[in-house]
């Protein structure tokens, strides 16, 4: 959705790895966030919120399990609470037709304003029966699509991170990690999720500018620690010479560091992991030498969400699409944060 | 007379051969049924019987031989194309659909329709025709299974007859019958004979097969000895033909002479038993060495109190005595552990476990005495298997799944499984059901010389002949009440029917026979 | 009595080779075999004794495990479902134990309690109450995740303690130890099978359970036992999975386990309707499914793609067996 | 004979009582929770969306109870779902009515190949289906590439939108097809032999009724409901995810057992069935509307667990009605 334009600006090369001829982006910096385009509409034809002391509001979050999903709902919940407001959270246990009933029991109850994350994009249009009951609806983490709900006419805006450049990122580091040579696998997300597609696909295409790197095998491995743990082993075993290894997500690098151990590798010096999410334990690993980088996906929007849906109360303009800010974690900085990581 | 009209025979089944996993079951089997004709099928318990009848239906398929009707080779697939064809079946065990209505077992496949949609009405007349014809009046919406067995066959018959086949196969529809109900079966095979059908029946029962028959064809082994008339071949006759000997080898089942008592105290004293719903006030003793009989019509209680003793069933009043020693039974484990044992007449429901070896079966009641600390003795459980597969002539391999064995191995296996415990007292509900003759004899002599050497045994049959030859003492139950008992002196077939039959009880003391002749022998 | 001489030897000499008993017997293991030849042959490194002892058997051994127990509640014509919720449900509550600082004695055994209380609910709400297995158990699958998942907050728990590490890691007789438990598994339930009247008793009450309890076998006890055993295996396998990760993961430890493990048993031969009980052709059956699944990761197919061959695989085995019932 | 005819005298006695009970906790539960939430229970929104939610469900529940009552089991029909709302919305460019015959068609096609290795072959209903729901659903992300499927016939998503009597079309739709149901059980010769079947097969085909045709028919409707439920839920929600059916199978089964249809087979009840599915749906709408009250709340984990307590004091109550009728 974000264009994958604007690669090389800003930033200074840590110059870590040793420049390798035929790859261009392992001497590059960091990409970096991508900027939303300027032309971003403003929200305007979007259910109006009134300015009240206190709200009651409502939250339906499509999974929550895992490390991530938790800390996204925690953090909705305790700025709710920070601010004297009442929340109501669903859990849609990953099930896309769950959360379209959810989100209909939530619109039922009335509450002043819905907060959503989507399970996938193609949730728009119960988005748009809360409209039809003048709910303003915010999304967070993903998005839903154009053709069944209009940004700032049936919601007021979406605040996610940019997916593709995530994946982008995160050939980047690896190109730079492993000087731009080596064989690569991959462990993707949950089939079909826009993360684990917008990942591959930024990915994917950035490490077409490293002919090096050789994606040697792709695999789903479902966000699973356990199941990314089976399928490396067995990956490793059919491809001995792998030198470093992709999880889209947290859980699945700490499985395939697991693997690499039991396959008696050691994980940061025999097999380098790029990994995205930004959990504790990864920059743990970071610190540990175990995972050369991580790019972050952050999941604490509360903050960020109510903040914006009081400006919206407020009638400052808020944006259709509003991006988040993700750092990139490497060796340099991972001890600095590693606390704060949720 | 094998009557052969011109037009030649209905059914010709010529040199049919069927193996099971490389068991021969049938070989070189011949039938041939003629029209208007009621053909006798015998044979051994494994001779091949339902297994010709269902390569005759398509059940089975043959791996040779020919089979023509109305002179046309012919090949089925199932029972549906075979009754297209107009032959009909009643297969050997019930086969109807227990949980689903008379009606409905009656005209199930053929429903009668009123625009496309099942007419009840129509229907539930219609099956109560059906079985009016067989003197039968019930209610044709409640489920099948909630009738017994007796009725169930009866259903079967009534659903046979109204299919208006040419040909009907009856492969032992009497095993489970009351002589009234044979009868009135009988007569339903003569008018459906007169208005030209023709009909193969199966039977262990000799006098059957003479009243109802003309003609007979004799399988041993899988092969046909014999196809003739029934008037040319006398009842001594066609046994040796049967088991290929001379039919004086066939033990008989009546005792030589009285038993004596071999205890005062009884092993088994039953007072006022009852059991819901059928059992009311059952009262009766077993001594050792002896024979005690159970009489009653269908449905009298009979199996409740045999099942109550054991433990099978819940005990709701009354109290039970093995060896002096009170306590009821609650569970057959306990009744096991007091020496007690029970043959029941149901063989393929409660009785085999079908893919269980025959000598995993056959040991089964056993296993807590064949175990020493917590292991099985495998060498002494194999002892066993042998010597008991001999001793009762069973035909089968220790390490073969009992549900290949005829019916009647099968039942001897079971019976074996209870011998082998060893019991004081045993109780045989049944035991001869489905039984051929040879191996009918076999089971009465042998339970003949179990009372001689001490046993006390309880036998429950619906063949008065059985009981009269077989028992020292018999209680009669009616409506779940012991209502008499007549005493060896007295025993007799006519003595039995007259107290089963009579509305008052009869003091146990002063039963007053009418007459008592000293028990005929079984060839009457 | 006389006339068994007279009958022709029916039973015993025509049996040459029984192609179809061979097949059902060994079918599992046949396709095993061919694709232990395919993997020598196209995948790289495949005959090192590591990776066969430490990636294909070592991934294979806790669904075998449970496996085990499914099949002993099958053999009784029942099914467990639950199993794979048990898994997690163990593993959670040692995890939380052990967090606690309650010494790996406790914590351990009170894992393999966990199932253990499982299977005795299961057994239980079957055999006394007479409640349908299928439903019976999906009270279990549904909920023992979810207590699960309440049980550390749906959060993944990182356990960095050594006896979680030789859980996972440990190696005894040179066997990794989920290995080594799953052939001491097995061999326990041979022997107790083979050698004491429980084997017997399961396959009557299995076979005709209105006939076991004639002959005096307590039937509910039975019943109840079987599962008992599925899931006091459930939860040491919980305790494996927890090893194995270093982690307690609610959400997805033994996820679909309860479906491998169906799957296997009824590759192997077995039918789902009771009475017949199989442990050696269980385990073939496991190691083909899992063997199936690595062949098709190490050679890149796409997920999807290798759902497609698993079913189709499955099916293919079963209808061999079938033919071969037939045939005879 | 005598347990086993007091059994078959009782048996459907229970289950009716057990349907009526089904149907009584049903009315109790959705009485108490309207006193508890108020209007809002009754608001348009919130019985639109429980009844739209219901459909899907109810329609893979419908041919669950076909196939279960010949005495099968269809664990196929939640990757059916996928595999066939995929192919339909695929299709839906070319206009509602080909989504709506490209979707059950695929759906028949799938059950047609149950049926045809269930009926014909005689294979394990359990293991078939086991089977398929693994290629299926593999077929079905194939066939979607793993991305989600959009519904791109406004025809048919506006349809699902509108609404007669103040419900939705869904909602007639599932009204209607149950009625039918219950009239085919009842009234035809199809469903008696359905019933038939479940009872004993083996008896049934040897009283001459052909029962592959029929056994087969079940198998392939129970595809070809699961297909349309697959597009009603396209158009719903207006595109077919990836995780769609996941599990849904159980809750078709549990809801079919609920409402009275026994799982060996033989006896059933399609009302049964629809109540039985309300019920256990009921309990979703409960625990979010609980959640909104701001009391305790209902962590989400909890949820299941409150739903496997919910199905195990379901079955609980009714296996009590059921002894209450065995003792008198
Ligand atoms: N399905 C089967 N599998 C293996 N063997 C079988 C099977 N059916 C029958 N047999 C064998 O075939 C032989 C003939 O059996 P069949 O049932 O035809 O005997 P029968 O004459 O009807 O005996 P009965 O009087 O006891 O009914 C027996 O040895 C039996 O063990
Ligand atoms: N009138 C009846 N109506 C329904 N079922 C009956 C009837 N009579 C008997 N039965 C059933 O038949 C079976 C046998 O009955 P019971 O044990 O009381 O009598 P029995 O004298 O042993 O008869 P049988 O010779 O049929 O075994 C029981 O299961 C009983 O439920
Ligand atoms: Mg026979
Ligand atoms: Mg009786």
């Amino acid at each position: 959705s974000v264009d994958s334009g604007g690669s090389s600006e800003g930033g200074a090369a840590a110059g870590a790895a040793s420049p390798a001829a035929n790859c261009a982006i392992a001497t590059a910096a960091d990409p970096g966030n991508s900027q939303p385009a300027d032309d971003t509409p403003i929200a305007e034809n979007a259910p109006k919120l009134a300015q009240k002391d206190t709200y009651r509001v409502a939250f339906s979050q499509n999974a929550n399990n895992g490390a991530w999903r938790i800390a996204e709902t925690q953090s909705m919940q305790d700025e709710a609470k920070r601010l004297g407001y009442q929340i109501q959270v669903t859990d849609a246990q990953n099930n896309q037709s769950k959360q379209i009933q959810d989100i209909r029991s939530l619109i039922a109850q009335k509450p002043d304003a819905l907060f959503v994350a989507p399970m996938t994009e193609e949730i728009g249009t119960v988005i748009g029966e809360a409209k039809a009951d003048g709910i303003p609806v915010f999304l967070i983490d993903r998005t839903v699509s154009d053709s069944q709900a209009k940004a700032g006419t049936d919601y007021v805006t979406t605040i996610v991170s940019d997916f593709v450049q995530e994946g982008k990122r995160a050939a980047y580091a690896l190109a730079k990690a492993t000087g731009g040579t080596g064989k690569v696998i991959a462990l993707e997300g949950t089939t079909g999720s826009s993360s684990a597609v917008d990942r591959k696909k930024g990915f994917e295409d950035a490490l077409k500018e490293c002919p090096g790197l050789e994606l040697v095998a792709t695999q789903d491995a479902d966000n699973q620690r356990a199941r990314a743990q089976d399928i490396t082993e067995s990956l490793l075993q059919a491809n001995p010479d792998v030198t470093a290894v992709y999880a889209q997500g947290d859980d699945m690098a700490m499985g395939a560091i697991a693997a690499i151990r039991a396959a008696g590798k050691v994980p940061g010096k025999d097999i380098l992991v790029v990994s995205g999410d930004g959990s504790k334990e990864a920059l743990q690993a970071i610190v540990d030498g175990t995972m050369a980088a991580n790019v972050e996906c952050n999941p604490r929007f509360g903050p960020k969400a109510f903040e914006i849906m009081k400006q919206y109360a407020a009638g400052d303009d808020v944006p259709t699409k509003i991006l988040n800010e993700d750092r990139l974690f490497d060796a340099s900085n991972a001890a600095e944060f590693v606390n704060q990581a949720y | 007379m094998t009557d052969v009209t011109h037009e030649g025979p209905l059914l010709e089944m010529r040199g049919v051969t069927k193996s099971f996993r490389g068991a021969r079951a049938l070989d070189d089997a011949t039938m041939t049924v003629g029209r208007n004709q009621i053909r006798a099928l015998i044979g051994q318990n494994g001779a091949g019987k339902s297994t010709l009848i269902k390569i005759l239906t398509g059940v089975y398929r043959r791996d040779g031989g020919e089979v023509r009707l109305d002179g046309n080779a012919v090949d089925f697939r199932s029972t549906a194309d075979a009754q297209k064809a107009g032959v009909v079946t009643i297969y050997q065990e019930v086969n109807l659909v227990p949980k689903l209505s008379v009606a409905e077992n009656i005209f199930l496949g053929r429903f009668p329709r009123r625009r496309g949609f099942v007419d009840w009405a129509t229907m539930r007349s219609g099956a109560r025709d059906a079985l009016a014809k067989l003197s039968l009046d019930i209610d044709v919406t409640r489920p099948l299974g909630s009738y017994r067995v007796a009725t169930q066959q009866m259903t079967a018959i009534a659903r046979a007859v109204s299919l208006e086949a040419r040909l009907l196969v009856l492969d032992e529809p009497t095993s489970s019958l009351a002589e009234r109900e044979v009868e009135t079966l009988f007569g339903v095979m003569r008018s459906l004979r007169d208005s030209g059908v023709s009909m193969v029946f199966v039977s262990h029962r000799m006098d059957e097969l003479y009243e109802i028959c003309e003609d007979v064809t004799v399988l041993r082994d899988g092969r046909t000895v014999a196809e003739e008339s029934l008037a040319t071949l006398n009842q001594y006759e066609l046994v040796s033909k049967m088991l290929g000997r001379a039919a004086e080898q066939v033990a008989s089942g009546a005792r030589t002479s009285a038993r004596p008592k071999q205890q005062a105290e009884p092993v088994l004293a039953v007072s006022g038993a009852a059991s819901a719903p059928r059992l009311r006030d059952a009262s009766l003793a077993v001594y050792a060495g002896q024979v005690q009989g159970v009489a009653g019509l269908l449905g009298s209680g009979r199996s409740e109190l045999l099942r109550s003793v054991f433990g099978a069933d819940p005990l709701d009043a009354g109290e039970i005595k093995v060896n002096g020693r009170t306590g009821s039974l609650r569970t057959p484990g306990e009744a096991i552990a007091a020496r007690v044992a029970f043959l029941t007449e149901d063989r393929r429901a409660e009785g085999i476990v079908p893919h269980l070896s025959v000598r995993d079966n056959l040991t089964l009641a056993l296993l807590p005495k064949l175990t020493k600390r917590g292991i099985v003795d495998r060498k002494r459980q194999r002892q066993i298997v042998t010597d008991y597969i001999a001793r009762l002539g069973i035909k089968a391999q220790a390490d073969q799944p009992i549900v290949e064995l005829s019916g009647g191995n099968q039942q001897k296996v079971l019976l074996a499984r209870w011998l082998a415990t060893e019991p004081a007292v045993l109780l045989l509900d049944e035991p001869t059901r489905g039984i051929d003759v040879s191996a009918k004899a076999e089971i009465l002599a042998l339970v003949d010389k179990l009372a001689a050497d001490g046993m006390g045994v309880l036998l429950v049959s619906s063949e008065l002949e059985e009981v009269v030859s077989a028992c020292d003492d018999v209680t009669v139950l009616r409506d779940g009440v012991s209502v008499a008992r007549v005493s060896l002196d007295r025993l007799s077939e006519e003595s039995l029917m007259a107290v089963m039959a009579s509305g008052e009880a009869v003091p146990p003391s002063e039963a007053s026979s009418p007459d008592v002749p000293q028990k005929d022998k079984a060839d009457d | 009595m006389t006339d068994l001489a007279t009958r022709p030897a029916e039973t015993s000499v025509l049996r040459k080779i029984d192609w179809p008993t061979f097949i059902r017997r060994y079918g599992a293991a046949i396709v095993l075999a061919l694709l232990v030849l395919f993997n020598i042959i196209f995948t790289e490194n495949f005959l090192d004794l590591r990776n066969i002892l430490f990636v294909q058997l070592r991934q294979a051994a806790p669904t075998a495990i449970v496996a085990l127990g499914m099949a002993l509640v099958i053999a009784t014509g029942g099914i467990d479902l639950s199993v794979g919720a048990v898994v997690a449900l163990s593993g959670q509550v040692t995890a939380v134990f052990l967090l606690d600082g309650v010494p790996p004695l406790v914590a351990l055994p009170i894992g393999i309690l966990v199932g253990v209380a499982a299977g005795l609910f299961n057994g239980t709400l079957v055999s006394r109450f007479g409640i349908q297995p299928m439903i019976a158990t999906l009270v279990l699958f549904t909920a023992g995740r979810g207590l699960a998942q309440v049980v550390t907050g749906g959060r993944i728990q990182t356990v960095n303690q050594p006896i979680v590490e030789f859980l996972g890691l440990g190696v005894v007789a040179g066997l990794p130890i989920s290995v080594f438990s799953l052939i001491v598994v097995t061999v326990a339930i041979m022997l107790v099978t083979r050698f004491t009247p429980a084997g017997t008793k399961l396959l009557a009450v299995g076979g005709n359970e209105r006939a076991a309890g004639l002959v005096g076998i307590r039937t509910k006890r039975v019943k109840t036992m079987a599962y008992v055993v599925a899931g006091g295996l459930a939860g040491f396998v919980g305790l494996l999975e927890l090893g194995r990760i270093q982690a307690s993961d609610a959400t997805n430890a033994g996820l679909n386990m309860e479906l491998d493990a169906i799957a296997a048993v009824a590759v192997a031969g077995t039918t789902l309707a009771g009475g017949t009980f199989s442990p050696g052709r269980t385990i073939v059956g496991v190691l083909m499914l899992r063997l199936l699944q690595n062949t098709l990761v190490a050679h890149g197919i796409p997920r999807e793609v290798a759902q497609i061959a698993q079913g189709l695989i499955i099916v293919a085995a079963i209808y061999l067996l079938r033919r071969s019932r037939d045939a005879r | 004979m005598s347990a086993a005819t007091a059994d078959v005298a009782t048996v459907g006695h229970r289950l009716a009582l057990q349907r009526r009970g089904t149907v009584a906790v049903l009315v109790l539960v959705v009485l108490l929770a309207s006193l508890r939430y108020g209007d809002a229970f009754y608001s348009g929104i919130n019985l639109t969306s429980y009844f739209d939610d219901a459909v899907k469900y109810s329609l893979i529940a419908l041919g669950m109870t076909f196939v279960i009552m010949t005495g099968g089991i269809d664990l196929s029909v939640g990757s059916v779902i996928l595999l066939a709302g995929v192919a339909g919305g695929l299709a839906s460019p070319h206009g509602a009515v080909v989504a709506v015959l490209v979707g059950v068609g695929t759906g028949a096609a799938v059950g047609a190949v149950n049926g045809l290795l269930i009926a014909h072959s005689r294979l394990e209903p359990f293991v078939v289906t086991l089977a398929t729901l693994l290629w299926a659903r593999g077929l079905g992300l194939q066939l979607a590439d793993t991305q989600t499927v959009v519904y791109g016939s406004g025809a048919l998503t506006s349809l699902a939108r509108d609404k007669i009597f103040g419900l939705t079309t869904g909602f007639w739709l599932m009204v209607v097809l149950f009625v039918i149901a219950a009239v085919v059980l009842k009234f035809t010769a199809w469903g008696r032999t359905v019933l038939a079947i479940g009872d004993s097969e083996e008896s049934t085909s040897l009283l001459g009724v052909p029962t592959r045709l029929n056994k087969f028919s079940v198998y392939l409707l129970s595809g070809a409901l699961a297909g349309l439920a697959g597009v009603v839920l396209g158009s719903q929600t207006g595109s077919v995810s990836m995780d769609t059916g996941v599990g849904w199978e159980l809750i078709a089964v549990a809801a079919v057992v609920v409402g009275g249809t026994l799982l060996t087979g033989g006896v059933g009840s399609i009302g049964g069935t629809l109540a039985g599915l309300l019920l256990l749906q009921v309990i979703f709408t409960i625990i979010n509307f609980e959640n909104g009250r701001g009391g305790i709340e209902i962590n989400s984990y909890w949820q299941n667990v409150v739903r496997g307590a919910f199905l195990l004091v379901v079955v609980l109550l009714q296996t009590g009605v059921g002894r209450g009728r065995k003792k008198s």
